[in-house]
């Protein structure tokens, strides 16, 4: 047993917990510097994961951890993500009435939950990972007690979060009830026919119901916009970026790993479920007057483009979604980072608030402009590449099955559409005339890093695909599709 | 079931029918008074206070935990009764008193969406018994075999389960966390 | 002769009272607390799987199940304690400041 | 040199832009001598390498390794071969007279240095465009182009219309350039490549093997040539983005953005040789090849967007149609399987019509943003060198001989009367209008009496820009002695082609080979003369009709139909015209971009049924969405 394999996470927790201590003997006005070693903590934990391997899976706890290609990929994902989180949170440190400290702690356990969400091979920890990230979302969706819209935003996320939860186990149970094993590769006499078994089936279909609730799929993207709304910032980004990574890396596996002859029966759902996402993200995202509810909306569509992904049903496809996540990633650190520091004041999140920021800051105003181009699938940022790549292994699928087709046509409509509100944004930067703040927006050194990075990473996504994408083609040989 | 194990000579076998007999209508006394009292939680008699549907509740989880004996599952029975209904219905219970709501639909129900809800939990339903109907017509279910006591479950629990274990102690911190940072007194 | 059925149909009989009380109350409260009818449900269906399958996963399962839900409880009711103190209300249909 | 000059000639103004963007953006003046540098330097490589031989014969690619992923290998390549070459020049000569055109223009703007950094960045892009060597990397310049065209013609941050017009020009692009993509990834998913050659010669060895896809792939592509070159029904964009700066709108509806989909489509016209053939459920289509459907989307949108011209009153606008208009004259060249003409056209137009432009900016800059040619007139004598250029490049655009604009109107003509004989006479329907429509801007602006008080105070533009005017006018005047034609024959066609014939036989070349068409063209523009003549020419007091008054009096008096000419054509056309207008305000913008507004309110009326902000009903939906899905997967 070579518990040892999970010491990523294990040292993520450290750090939280070292957080924790930390802030006991911390002055108030110093809290903010525990973001900074927060943020170190995490640089020096993302650059250890680069000393392992994840070419043979490996595996731990018996069956239940599994540290392969796909994991690893993902861990490093969600460290990266946390960082950019961690350091726009340090902006927005003075915004909650509760302790920073705690902030910090709680995105370093929903991380840690994460990743072993990225390493889960058994229902077990699969659950316990998924309940880790969502109850502490909970908490960070509703950590600005003092604003009614944090505590409801707080609620809706409780309510229906805990709704799917219950789907979920549920659906645990069931899974359970026909394969005889908690493990996402049943050995034994039932294990054959399982794609057969009613049971099995429900139960599974009820996972998928907690997964899709995770990454804001049709039908269960009700949630979005209002929690993406009401949340800080910082959470916002995390659930956006973090939350719905973590239920991808836990749906590719439960499909295409856990049960693949199933996942295949039920291709035409995939292929509507993810036409209808993408056209609701796309559509409801268009009379939006409020950046963060916009974002909300564009989740549910860039979570139906990835569906695209799943709906081929193919190598290519499962690498296009991971290549289009790491796009997501960068991309929406820099909107919500800009986001953060734009509404310093206000923090209503209308559109209107971002009038006159090319004068406030023409830094921010380009950064958020360039993440909105990306997010509309404009070359050379990394958003085009990723929505080439997934559309691309969807045609390729057409060639045997012409109704991908209509998958492609009702993508490529949603890309048209998507662009007519990312201008949206553009306009209200650059063009609005009516401006409620107009003083110069100070940039604290590490988020103006954290913003070059991610400008950075949007391009080299963009322009230089080939090493990110051999990456993620090495990543998702571990679910053994062709 | 257990009893169905080679009955020793001096065991007349009356006396397993017996206790076979009683076995089916412990299951369905408590069978049913979980329903009912489940039932009764969702519409409780009384609307205008939470706290009975607590009660309610309480008592729901009392025969679940009936039933969790019967399934031999007598660990998880004491957990039950223990953790749920003791501290997590005290809890419910502290919170309502805490809040004293007297409040409670000053707005009537609307038909329709009643009539949507009882819709779809009744085809959740639905749609469970089919799978559940395809189910039993196929015997893949053997004898059952299972004893839950303390021993063989934390057996299992420390050394299979370890790790799911330990990050259910990360969530519980959590938990501690954000009960902590929801529920402080507001800071000036 | 009581079978794993049995138990599967009182198992998703509860569930669908969980349901209903999810969608139908709207006391936040009585709506959480139909939540955990649903887990409860889950964990019946556990418990008779764990028996008839004969494993001890299920009920490892429904330990950590109940554990989670203790947690999501507090969490959850020092959310509602939290709401409440700032808008004097436990109503589910007090919640729409934000639509669209 | 052919090896390193393309990349620089690509590179210098991105670096430009980004120098500007990063380092100078404080420093006005030295902006935009940079960016001017960038473009002028760009513009004397780009003659260095037309005229070295071994650039054009056979062509030439420069290529590094890309994208080498999941059998996708992607080179970025440069083309250079005569259609390149060609384009090159074309492009950095009109940006270069535009940069510099516009150090004047804009001078008086805040944000002088974006605007170069956005000129240079466009100039960019679009020199990718022509440099292509596959479709993907065409593709991302060619977004990048619709970026850079919404940042300028979106540049008066001040003006909402002007964002309303950027947004509009790039979300109708983008509707084309869905089918473009969609076009490029069913081609790589079919033939397993995107590069232009690979995929040529694919298609050479086997016309069949796109299958029932050929058609559709074709037009799949052609769809982003649509948006790009403003055609029916994706044109739109055009006369609303004259919003933009002048010197943007002659930059990009000119010479290079408008022109980049005739470009394209003359690059990849190996996809266009395959027997139609349709896929199932389309097979009710046979017979329709790609190439018919794009000739008659050309000439409509030729025809069209003259007979709205006509209506126009602001004389950006008219020009604005008349691009497109000629757009449509080359998309129709294309589609009728003259790329030569096409590119001839699209050449010649280039210079003419950004020197138009500029004429109508040199006139807006000292009317103070005045465009209504009602409040203009008598310019002549204030503005003589911006008079007379502009003159010239309207005499080229009616095609008089012998400017530039006769030559390859009439091969276009001359292509279409072999090809087909309808489209033939709509295309000489238009040239009549054309000489129209541009005789009464020219009447009514610029000679005439003053209509505004403001005239008076005119003088000419100063050196600066009416140096690039000049510059221009050189093409325009004579490009046709040079025959175009002929140099991108030798690519374009397997026949030799013959020997260029000296200049002065040159003018008569038309009469030898086509005299019908030649006489025809002719007696269009004429037509179109006399009723600009008859209906506006009257209506001044200045001394050039006043000269031409008596004869046109007699002439009168003497054809008794000249008036019932002048009736019938005004009468007619205007309510052609309205047709058109009411056609394109309220059926293609009301369904696209302009009601946008309505859209808006529609999505937000049907949210406000499901995402009503109530947790309850978000919980039934929840719930409503787990009966469906288990349903679904559950019973089937």
């Amino acid at each position: 047993m070579n518990a040892l394999l999970t010491l990523p996470e294990i040292a993520v927790v450290a750090l939280g917990l070292g957080l924790l201590l930390l802030d006991l003997w911390t002055p108030p006005d110093q809290k903010r510097q525990l973001g900074y070693i927060a943020v170190a903590g995490l640089g020096l934990i993302l650059a250890a994961t680069f000393t392992l391997h994840g070419s043979n899976p490996q595996y731990a706890f018996g069956q239940i951890y599994v540290m392969d290609g796909l994991a690893l990929f993902f861990k490093r994902f969600f460290l990266l993500g946390a960082l950019f989180v961690l350091v726009m949170s340090t902006d927005f440190a003075d915004r909650f009435p509760a302790g920073i400290g705690e902030y910090y702690a709680l995105i370093l356990f929903a991380l840690a939950g994460m990743m072993w969400a990225a390493s889960a091979n058994d229902y077990s920890l699969l659950f316990v990972a998924i309940e880790l990230i969502t109850i502490s979302f909970y908490v960070l969706n509703s950590f600005r007690r003092n604003q009614a819209d944090s505590l409801e935003a707080g609620a809706k996320y409780l309510i229906l979060g805990a709704l799917a939860s219950a789907f979920l186990v549920y659906g645990i149970a069931f899974v359970y009830g026909g394969s005889g094993t908690l493990s996402f590769h049943p050995t034994g006499p039932n294990s054959t026919d399982l794609s057969l078994s009613p049971i099995f089936q429900l139960g599974l279909a009820m996972v998928l119901v907690g997964l899709g609730f995770k990454i804001a799929a049709f039908p269960f993207q009700i949630w979005a916009p209002d929690v993406y709304q009401g949340s800080p910032t910082p959470t916002t980004a995390f659930l956006a970026i973090g939350s719905k990574a973590a239920g991808f890396v836990l749906l590719l596996r439960v499909l295409f790993s856990a049960a693949p002859d199933v996942a295949t029966h039920w291709r035409p759902w995939w292929m509507a479920v993810c036409a209808i996402t993408i056209l609701y993200g796309n559509l409801g995202a268009v009379p939006q007057r409020n950046v963060k509810r916009l974002l909300g909306y564009s989740s549910i569509a860039h979570a139906g483009y990835m569906l695209l992904g799943v709906a081929a049903m193919s190598a290519a496809g499962a690498a296009a979604i991971l290549y289009y996540l790491g796009g997501y990633l960068f991309t929406l650190a820099a909107a919500f980072t800009v986001i953060c520091l734009a509404f310093r004041k206000s923090d209503t999140g209308d559109l209107a608030g971002l009038a006159g920021l090319h004068h406030r800051s023409p830094f921010l105003a380009a950064t958020l402009t360039l993440a909105m181009v990306s997010l509309a699938g404009i070359p050379p940022l990394a958003g085009f590449f990723g929505k080439f790549l997934l559309l691309k292994a969807v045609v390729q699928r057409g060639i045997t099955n012409p109704a991908y087709y209509w998958l492609v046509a009702v993508a490529l409509f949603g890309i048209v559409v998507s662009l007519y509100f990312y201008l949206n944004v553009v306009r209200a930067i650059y063009w609005s005339k009516t401006r409620t703040e107009t003083a110069p927006i100070e940039i604290p050194r590490l988020t103006r890093f954290s913003l070059y990075g991610c400008i950075a990473g949007m391009l080299y996504l963009g322009l230089l695909p080939n090493t990110f994408l051999n990456w993620a083609q090495e990543a998702v040989k571990a679910l053994h599709l062709n | 079931m257990a009893a169905r194990r080679a009955p020793p000579a001096n065991c007349p076998a009356a006396q397993s029918l017996n206790l076979e007999l009683m076995q089916e209508f412990l299951f369905y006394f408590f069978a049913i008074l979980t329903l009912v009292f489940g039932l009764l939680v969702v519409a409780s008699p009384s609307r205008r206070n939470p706290a009975a549907s607590v009660f309610f509740l309480v008592l729901t989880l009392v025969c679940l935990a009936g039933l969790f004996v019967l399934l031999h599952a007598f660990f998880l029975a004491a957990v039950q009764i223990i953790v749920y209904a003791g501290a997590v219905m005290v809890l419910f219970l502290f919170v309502i008193m805490f809040l004293n709501v007297q409040q409670e639909s000053h707005r009537p129900r609307t038909g329709t969406r009643m009539a949507l809800s009882v819709l779809i939990a009744g085809a959740i339903v639905a749609l469970l018994s089919r799978a559940l109907g395809a189910a039993s017509a196929s015997p893949a279910f053997p004898q059952p075999a299972v004893e839950g006591g303390t021993g063989p479950l934390g057996t299992v629990l420390f050394t299979e389960y370890v790790l799911p274990f330990e990050v259910i102690s990360v969530l519980i911190l959590v938990a501690i966390i954000g009960v902590v940072c929801l529920g402080k007194k507001e800071l000036k | 002769m009581i079978g794993l059925v049995h138990y599967l149909v009182v198992s998703a009989l509860l569930f669908g009272l969980g349901v209903l009380g999810v969608l139908l109350q709207r006391n936040l409260l009585v709506t959480y607390m139909s939540l955990e009818l649903m887990l409860n449900a889950a964990n019946l269906a556990l418990v008779a799987f764990s028996r008839f399958n004969r494993g001890l996963d299920g009920q490892v399962m429904v330990f950590f199940v109940i554990t989670v839900a203790a947690a999501e409880v507090a969490v959850g009711l020092a959310l509602i304690v939290a709401l409440f103190r700032r808008k004097q209300t436990v109503g589910v249909d007090d919640l729409t400041d934000m639509k669209l | 040199m052919s090896q390193t000059f393309p990349w620089f000639i690509l590179f210098l103004p991105l670096g430009a832009a980004v120098l500007i963007t990063l380092f100078t953006h404080e420093r006005r003046e030295l902006s935009a001598r940079l960016s001017i540098a960038a473009v002028v330097v760009s513009f004397w490589l780009s003659v260095l390498l037309f005229t070295d031989p071994r650039a054009a014969d056979p062509g030439l690619t420069l290529s590094v390794n890309w994208l080498n992923v999941g059998g996708l290998s992607v080179d970025f390549g440069l083309l250079l071969d005569r259609l390149s070459l060609l384009m090159l020049l074309v492009v950095t000569a009109v940006a270069g007279a535009i940069h510099i055109y516009s150090y004047e223009y804009m001078r008086s703007d805040r944000s002088f240095s974006a605007y170069f950094a956005a000129l240079s960045f466009f100039t960019f892009a679009m020199l990718g465009v022509v440099l292509s060597d596959n479709f993907l990397q065409m593709f991302m310049f060619w977004e990048l182009v619709g970026v850079s065209s919404y940042l300028l013609i979106g540049f008066w941050h001040d003006r909402p219309a002007a964002a309303d017009a950027g947004k509009k020009a790039f979300l109708t692009n983008r509707v084309g350039d869905a089918g473009f993509l969609a076009g490029i990834i069913l081609l790589w998913a079919m033939l397993g490549s995107v590069n232009f050659d690979f995929l040529a010669q694919k298609l050479a060895e086997d016309p069949r093997r796109l299958g029932a896809f050929s058609t559709v792939a074709g037009l799949l592509i052609f769809c982003g040539a649509m948006a790009k070159s403003a055609q029916v029904p994706l044109h739109v964009w055009l006369p609303d983005a004259m919003e933009g700066p002048t010197p943007v709108s002659a930059l990009i509806h000119a010479a290079t953005m408008v022109a980049a989909g005739v470009f394209m489509l003359c690059r990849v016209f190996f996809l266009f040789g395959a027997t139609p053939q349709w896929p199932a459920g389309l097979t009710w289509l046979d017979g329709i090849s790609a190439l018919e459907v794009i000739a008659w989307i050309g000439g409509i949108t030729a025809l069209m967007a003259a007979v709205i011209a006509i209506q126009q009153n602001d004389i950006k606008r008219i020009l604005a149609y008349s691009t497109l208009s000629q757009l449509g004259y080359m998309v129709m060249a294309v589609g009728l399987g003259g790329r030569t003409s096409a590119m001839y056209h699209l050449t010649t137009h280039a210079f003419f019509k950004s020197l138009l432009f500029l004429g109508a900016g040199a006139v807006i800059y000292r009317l103070h943003h005045e465009q209504d040619i009602w409040r203009m007139g008598a310019l002549r004598h204030k503005m003589p060198l911006t008079f007379g250029t502009f003159l010239l490049a309207t005499l080229a655009l009616c095609g008089v001989p012998p400017l530039s604009g006769y030559f390859s109107k009439d091969a276009l003509l001359g292509r279409a009367y072999e090809q087909n004989v309808p489209l033939f006479l709509l295309g000489l329907f238009t040239a009549a209008l054309t000489t129209f429509y541009m005789f009464r801007l020219i009447f009514v602006a610029f000679l005439g009496r003053p209509r505004s008080p403001h005239i008076e105070e005119v003088r000419e533009v100063p050196g600066v820009m009416v140096l690039p005017m000049l510059f221009l006018a050189v093409p325009a005047a004579l490009l046709g002695f040079w025959a175009v034609n002929h140099y991108l024959a030798e690519q374009f066609s397997s026949i030799p082609p013959e020997p260029v014939p000296p200049w002065y036989e040159q003018v008569f070349a038309p009469f030898q080979h086509l005299p019908l068409v030649a006489f025809l063209g002719l007696g269009a523009i004429a037509c179109g003369f006399f009723a600009a003549w008859g209906i506006y020419g009257k209506a001044s007091k200045d001394p050039l009709p006043e000269k031409l008054g008596g004869l046109a009096r007699a002439m009168r008096n003497r054809f008794y139909f000249d008036e019932l000419y002048a009736r019938i054509i005004a009468v007619t056309q205007e309510l052609l015209a309205d047709f058109a207008d009411w056609f394109d305000r309220w059926i293609l913008a009301g369904v696209g971009v302009r009601g946008a507004h309505g859209t808006t309110e529609f999505f937000a009326r049907l949210l406000r049924l499901v995402q009503t902000g109530n947790l309850r009903t978000y919980a039934i939906l929840f719930g409503a969405g787990v009966v469906i899905l288990l349903y679904a997967l559950l019973t089937r």
